[in-house]
């Protein structure tokens, strides 16, 4: 009988003298029992593919919640887009370069509502709901179910309050179930956003299981708040079969999904923080998307064979704002000067490097927004400018904190451009980096002296994209630079309860000339969608919220 | 057991290092509890705030605060999370909005795979090593008290990047950098260790894909953190060869071999303390390590804890890895008192 | 033993008199003393002879190869790395040697009379030093940096804070033994108090073993800092400091710019290596003082 | 004599107050486990006169060393008196003691390690100085030079560090260092124990010319009876913590009445007994008793080749045979030869 050291050299010998093949050598020696070490280096990496029936998703973090009225960050909002279905929903069409996009001239297309009546001078909305669609539980959609998913913001004083505020939903008696189908809902004043607002997956537009979710309510929490964190009860497409926050979260079809088998029976949200990491990943094919990479990370992958990057124009914006309510920036004339010190072009040309997507903003929305003033008089750059405007206000030695989360690694290096280019005009900005839960706390408690903020109004109309930011009150839920001018926010809400679109528009771009003279923003960079998939990864479609719908994906 | 074999047995258990340990644990315990509750309340920051979202008003802020109790003076507040804590809960993260012994119950045993891969691999690796140092000259000493210097001067999450850029980016012989397993092949959950739970399913190409993400920061931990176990072997050993009784029996013509089992008995003690130490030390230091592999262990919790301000997350890990360090001197201890026959109770 | 970390200690089993090279121990010293003090230096001109300011961002130059205008380089926003480099001793010593000597003086202040008085409280000192060293000391660094606030002065604070305790038992152990020699009898007997026992009598005798541990202090305390700023809870950006160098240029590597993380890398253990070594070999020197030969 | 002084203090036609005088001095140690105690020096007392030298004679263990360091006061004590110069000790703090100490100093048996390896012989010196006096530095180094001087160092040396000197030198700063300040009592731990047998006596010459000079007092320990004589004018020889035999040194040793004492001089290395081929008269077999558990009657009992049934259950006390010695044993006066010449 052989040994095992004398089968052990006989088997490498014969790979070496090429015999056999790698593979044969491996499974043999495994079989030897001594393999298992060199097996684990001599791994190649490019092999490592995903499942076919399964979507890898690489993110910057796991969502914080999965409950969408406390949702906040963008990957807590992805949940909500993916699992939990709305009203309506945009009209997808291609565009000039062949992306999939939201037709955003189109009026919203029926989701759950199977189609709605508008009444009373555009006051009532009776909305018949679309029959036989079931949740992942097995439970049917009724209009109970949007009655308690309502009465759940209401109750729990959150963060849907805003869009139904948008919506012109102001109270719990505004809403009720007529029959098993039908909700009617009664307005003060008319308004003609309400079925737009719905097709956004924000908190308040989204329904919940309200059946499956009852069984988790207890005595001090009427509202499921502890189960809906981590738990979804959807009768949307996907559902968040288990959620492993700092790591990820496994999504798999709803097998009772109204609209037919979706096209991945599985998905992984990787939670991967490093966006080196995701792009490694995407090219050895480990992950299939790669999301938020940086300008730097895209253009490196031009040219690798497998990957492809969809990019469109859309309305994502970074924003540096300063707290308005706060020294040393309640004098107008300190913020118009960090406005006029402010490196633009070289923000675009170093941290975007001169990417076409990558525009100045030229008003307080986004520029294929009704409302857009498309006027900026703060640039290009001018330091004398500045420093005299500073000097104007007595101010010409500043000093403040920029905020800046650390999701997004550009933002580090704008806070950089600009803390080096401020520092020129006589103001030293400290760079406060902090980690997504610090960053929103300060976001929330508008604590933050200045902030670097990537964002978006969903809905696309300059009066609510004004109000969002810039709005009076705390329904106002973007104003978190605490944005006072009463003759514009007076626009704005006239433009906000205002049904007829010219005038709408005329008031919003009224209320956005305003803004532009206030400077609130000292800067608003268009900096486009760009999304970094595997190749045989299609169907994505761009919506004015930028983000990914697992419905709308397969693999080839 | 007549009353002087319990006094003995009294005695005995007094000796043992870990009792007194243990007797002093609970103390320590509420201490490192109260000062870590104590300084992350004085942080500042509103948890609150992250709870309620952006629109909610000031009632519902002080609603939330009352519910976490944070509206209570600090000893109640902190009465409260020792109460619950007799009970074995936790608290929730503000983070992952997990119970945190959940989320210590998962990133746990990921931590202990890889330190004990790295320990692995000190033991496997290093310490013949330091036995070769050891008999060996002149040479081999200096050798090996380089690579301790070298070893010990180095950032552990550099070298980790520099063995990525080597090995993953640039000869690409690695697996992907990140996490535990390929996606998709996790094995069912039995011990918490991929590896094991791979084998134990009998799923080869799972436990292929564990292994061979454990290779690099195992390496990495091993390669620095093993340096003074290293050492330590080292000069034992050699103290131990060059020890009278070694000559003594080297005169008496006892057989190399076994004049060599002898003294590496004997020095393999102290080096075993260090290991030890090692051991318990690493679940805290390979925080960085796990971050560079985003291993999703314990330390990065850790790290991500700490830096988000998440105090029951933080007082959770303190606690746990607190309570991991004791365990293992408990062994330690346990196990000189097999191996040093000058141990007796 | 309690927990002592077994990384800041890696010389303590090891005897001086054993130095299986102690015909290396100048060659140590002067690699060890070259390499310390060549950082030294840097702490205190870098910052004046970096060809670039370390602070600025340098708008269209970013990652620019290493070249003759760029020595190592530029980082994403265009600031030299080279100049980066050399600058950044100035925080990662100042720091280190701050929370060295901080630790130092207060750790052998206690130690001292720990080991000095045999009385309850010392016995609580001793448990105390025990309950910080059984914390894992990165983790506590980061509790306590994150939770005070990202300001130097916190990080010296925090780092000479966990220290404290290792100089806390070791000189406490040293003098103890120390305690039992006659010539501490001698002085008792020559009606010297207590304090100037420990001070004039006994310090002195442990200054090998404090200058020892002090040079491995220094690099844990370096790597401690870089290690804190790494994962986000040190110093903050853009301050030049080789930590949060290695930490923004790690991105950078797999798109194939590895010079921005690569270079304060090698500057950092290149400083810390030269601390050990010279810290080794000096306190070797007193020691083969101290007997005479 | 005081009624107090129990053991007697030794020396008859003594005139004065003694300068040192120790009464039923009691030391114990505590053993960690249980409550028994290891009793180091059971119930002593002794006198010292000015320009006396009183030798501790005894095996290691015997407790000499512990009454060495408890006159010291480096060690607590557990019971008994030490009045020195007037006052007592024992009733003194540490702080209070300080000042005190200028009048007590000692040399210890191992000259290197009783010098600071860290100072230089001229600091070592200087110490006392500058604890005790008030004095600029221009007085110190004087002083330091003279007292260096007096123990025959060079001046060169003043600068060295004690590593490097020879035992013999490192013996004589130690010397140095406690004459500086001019002490009434000397404590001398053993000083020449560890020495070479010719530095040996150049030490004990240098002592005893320091006492001629200045009068000071030795309170000698040693186990080194050859050197006693030489030094010393009487010798308390103990036992076991206790004081067997005790009385001028010559009486002591001619006629020595307690067995022990016997036994320990016949021990005593004598090159003219040894060229004799002489056998000790006296031997000891048999085991010391446990200081933790004496033994009710004499102590040496169990040892003693004479040995009555009485010794077992009494413990004598010390009884003076003659104004100027007294012995333990029970029996009676005389009854053992004269030592055989030699000694």
């Amino acid at each position: 009988m052989k040994t095992r050291k004398q089968a052990h050299e006989a088997l490498v010998r014969n790979f070496v003298q090429g015999r056999i093949d790698r593979r044969t050598f491996l499974g043999r020696l495994s079989a030897l029992g001594v393999a298992v070490p060199m097996a684990g280096l001599l791994e190649n990496v490019a092999h490592a593919q995903t499942p076919s029936d399964t979507l890898v998703i690489g993110a910057p973090a796991t969502p914080t919640t999965l409950d969408p009225e406390y949702s906040s960050s963008p990957q807590d909002r992805e949940v909500d887009c993916s699992t939990y279905d709305r009203f309506t929903q945009f009209k997808i069409v291609t565009d000039d370069n062949g992306n999939r996009v939201a037709d955003l001239s189109s009026p919203p297309e029926p989701l759950l509502a199977e189609s709605w009546e508008i009444s009373d001078g555009g006051r009532k909305y009776t909305i018949k709901l679309r029959e036989g669609v079931k949740s992942y539980f097995g439970n049917e959609l009724t209009a109970e179910d949007i009655v308690w998913s309502w009465d759940r913001v209401f109750g729990l004083d959150s963060q849907g309050l805003f869009p139904l505020g948008v919506a012109s939903i102001r109270s719990k008696e505004a809403y009720r179930a007529v029959s098993r189908y039908v909700v009617e809902i009664t307005l003060d004043v008319p308004n003609p956003l309400l079925m737009t607002v719905q097709a956004t997956p924000v908190p308040g537009a989204v329904f919940l299981d309200s059946t499956e979710v009852k069984r988790h309510v207890s005595e001090g929490d009427p509202w499921a708040r502890k189960w809906l964190a981590t738990n979804t009860a959807s009768f949307g497409p996907y559902h968040a079969m288990s959620f492993t926050p700092g790591q990820q979260v496994e999504y798999v079809a709803n097998p009772n999904y109204f609209r037919g088998k979706q096209g991945m029976a599985r998905v992984l949200y990787r939670e991967i923080p490093s966006s080196a990491t995701r792009l490694t990943l995407l090219k050895a094919g480990a992950i299939d998307i790669a999301e938020d990479l940086v300008t730097r990370e895209r253009r490196s992958l031009a040219g690798t064979e497998g990957v492809s990057i969809t990019s469109v124009k859309g309305n994502l914006g970074v924003i540096y704002g300063v707290n308005n309510s706060v020294e040393p920036f309640t004098d107008k004339r300190v913020r118009q000067a960090v406005a006029y010190g402010l490196p633009i072009d070289d923000i675009i040309n170093t941290v975007y490097f001169g990417d076409p997507s990558v525009r100045l903003f030229q008003g307080p929305v986004p520029d294929q927004y009704p409302g857009y003033p498309a006027s900026w008089p703060y640039q290009p750059r001018n330091a004398e400018k500045a420093m005299e405007l500073l000097s104007d206000a007595g101010q010409s030695s500043i000093s403040f904190d920029l905020s800046y989360s650390t999701i997004y690694p550009e933002h580090e290096q704008i806070a950089q451009l600009i803390r080096t280019s401020l520092g020129e005009i006589g103001a030293e900005v400290r760079l406060q980096k902090l980690t997504p839960a610090k960053y929103q706390e300060q976001y929330y408690s508008h604590k933050a002296q200045s902030v670097i903020v990537q964002d978006a109004p969903f809905v696309v109309d300059g009066a609510y994209a004004e109000f969002l930011f810039f709005g009076p009150g705390k329904g106002a839920v973007g104003n978190w630079i605490d944005y006072v001018n009463p003759e514009a926010q007076d626009t704005i809400m006239q433009a906000l309860g205002t049904a007829d679109l010219d005038e709408r528009n005329d008031l919003a771009t009224a209320a956005a000339r305003h803004i532009v003279e206030d400077v609130p923003w000292p800067m608003y960079l268009g900096i486009g969608f760009h999304m970094a998939m595997r190749t045989n990864v299609t169907g994505l479609a761009w919506r004015p919220h930028n983000l990914v719908h697992l419905v709308d994906l397969q693999k080839g | 057991m007549n009353r002087s074999g319990f006094t003995r047995f009294v005695f005995f258990l007094w000796r043992l290092y870990v009792i007194r340990r243990l007797v002093l644990f609970v103390p320590l315990l509420v201490g490192v509890s109260f000062a870590v509750f104590v300084l992350i309340r004085m942080a500042p920051g509103n948890p609150a705030y992250l709870f309620a979202g952006p629109t909610a008003s000031e009632e519902t802020i002080k609603a939330i605060e009352r519910d976490l109790g944070l509206d209570q003076a600090i000893w109640v507040q902190y009465a409260r999370y020792m109460q619950n804590l007799a009970g074995g809960d936790l608290g929730v993260s503000l983070v992952t909005s997990q119970p945190v012994l959940q989320d210590l119950v998962v990133r746990f045993p990921a931590t202990l795979e890889l330190i004990t891969f790295a320990m692995l691999l000190i033991v496997v690796i290093l310490i013949p090593l330091g036995v070769l140092a050891a008999i060996g000259g002149n040479l081999a000493g200096r050798l090996s008290s380089g690579y301790g210097f070298l070893a010990g001067s180095l950032p552990d999450f550099w070298w980790g990047l520099m063995l990525i850029f080597l090995f993953y980016t640039w000869l690409g012989w690695a697996p992907v950098p990140l996490g535990r397993i390929d996606f998709g092949l996790e094995p069912a959950y039995r011990t918490g260790f991929l590896t094991i739970d791979a084998l134990l399913a009998n799923d080869l190409t799972a436990f292929r894909s564990a292994f061979s993400r454990l290779l690099l920061p195992g390496f990495t931990l091993a390669f620095i953190f093993g340096a003074p176990v290293l050492k330590h072997l080292r000069a034992t050993m050699s103290d131990g060869l060059h020890a009278p009784y070694i000559q003594y029996a080297h005169l008496c013509g006892l057989p190399r071999s076994l004049i060599f089992r002898y003294a590496f008995r004997n020095a393999i003690i102290p080096p075993m303390t260090m290991a030890g130490m090692t051991y318990v030390y690493l679940v805290g230091a390979a925080a960085l390590v796990e971050s560079v592999f985003a291993w999703g262990g314990f330390g990065q919790y850790a790290v991500q804890a700490a830096i988000s301000s998440d105090y029951m997350a933080v007082s959770g890990t303190v606690l746990a890895a607190m309570l991991f360090a004791l365990c293992v001197y408990l062994i330690l201890d346990l196990v000189y008192t097999v191996i040093d026959p000058r141990v007796r109770y | 033993m309690a927990a002592i970390d077994p990384v800041e200690r890696p010389d303590a089993a090891e005897p001086a008199s054993r130095a299986p090279d102690a015909g290396g121990v100048n060659a140590a010293v002067v690699i060890g003393g070259f390499l310390a003090f060549g950082s030294i230096l840097l702490a205190v001109f870098g910052p004046l002879i970096a060809p670039y300011p370390p602070m600025d961002a340098n708008p269209g130059q970013q990652l620019l190869a290493p070249s003759g205008t760029h020595w190592f380089g530029t980082d994403d926003v265009g600031m030299d790395v080279f100049s980066r480099v050399i600058a950044a001793p100035r925080i990662d010593l100042g720091i280190a040697l701050s929370a060295t000597v901080l630790a130092l003086v207060i750790g052998t202040a206690i130690g001292g009379i720990a080991g000095y008085f045999r009385t309850w409280w010392s016995e609580a000192i001793m448990r105390i030093s025990d309950l910080i060293q059984s914390f894992p000391v990165f983790i506590l660094a980061m509790v306590l940096v994150t939770i005070t606030g990202q300001e130097i002065w916190i990080v010296v604070v925090v780092i000479a804070f966990v220290n404290v305790p290792l100089y806390v038992r070791l000189i406490r152990a040293e003098l103890l033994s120390l305690r039992e020699r006659t010539f501490v009898e001698a002085a008792i007997v020559l009606g010297v108090p207590p304090l100037r026992i420990i001070r004039r009598h006994l310090i002195p005798n442990v200054l090998g073993i404090i200058i020892n541990q002090a040079s491995i202090t220094m690099g844990v305390a370096m790597l401690l800092t870089a290690g804190l700023s790494f994962v986000g809870a040190g110093v903050r950006v853009p301050t030049p400091e080789w930590g949060l160098m290695i930490a923004t240029g790690a991105s950078s590597i797999v798109t194939g710019q590895w010079w921005p993380s690569v270079f304060p890398g090698i500057a950092l253990s290149l400083s810390v290596f030269g601390f050990a070594l010279f810290g080794d070999g000096v306190a070797r020197m007193l020691g083969s003082r101290e007997r005479g030969a | 004599m005081t009624p107090a002084d129990p053991g007697g203090s030794g020396v008859a036609g003594r005139e004065g107050e003694p300068l040192l005088r120790v009464e039923r001095l009691v030391k114990h140690y505590a053993l960690r486990r249980g409550k028994k105690v290891l009793t180091a020096v059971n119930d002593v007392s002794f006198a010292l006169w000015p320009g006396e030298t009183l030798a501790l004679v005894g095996e290691s263990g015997s407790g000499k060393t512990t009454i060495g360091r408890c006159v010291l006061r480096t060690i607590p004590i557990t019971a008994g008196d030490i009045w020195f110069d007037g006052r007592n000790l024992t009733r003194l703090s540490a702080r209070e003691l300080r000042p005190l100490r200028v009048g007590i100093q000692a040399v210890f048996q191992d000259p290197l390690d009783s010098l600071n390896p860290r100072m230089r012989v001229g600091a070592i010196v200087e110490e006392p100085l500058l604890e005790h006096f008030r004095l600029t530095s221009n007085e110190r180094s004087e002083q330091v030079a003279q007292a260096l001087e007096r123990v025959g160092m060079a001046p060169d040396l003043l600068h060295a560090f004690p590593a490097r000197l020879t035992p013999s030198q490192q013996q004589r700063v130690a010397i140095a260092r406690s004459i500086v300040c001019r002490p009434k009592l000397m404590v001398l731990d053993e000083p020449t124990s560890s020495l070479d047998p010719l530095t040996r006596s150049e030490i004990l010459e240098l002592l005893t010319d320091v006492q001629r000079e200045t009068g000071i007092s030795y309170l000698l320990i040693s186990h080194d009876l050859v050197s006693v004589r030489h030094i010393a004018h009487r010798i308390a020889v103990m036992y076991l913590g206790e004081i067997v035999e005790q009385g001028a040194i010559d009486t002591v040793y001619e006629t020595p009445s307690f067995p022990y004492t016997r036994a320990l001089l016949e021990l005593a290395p004598s090159i003219e007994r040894r060229m004799a081929g002489q056998e000790p008269e006296v031997q000891l077999t048999g085991e010391i008793p446990s200081p933790i558990d004496l033994p009710p009657g004499c102590y040496l009992a169990s040892r003693c080749p004479f040995v009555l049934d009485e010794c077992n259950d009494r413990h004598p006390d010390l009884e003076p045979l003659d104004p100027s010695h007294h012995s333990r044993c029970l029996r009676e006066t005389g009854w053992l030869p004269p030592i055989a010449p030699g000694t």
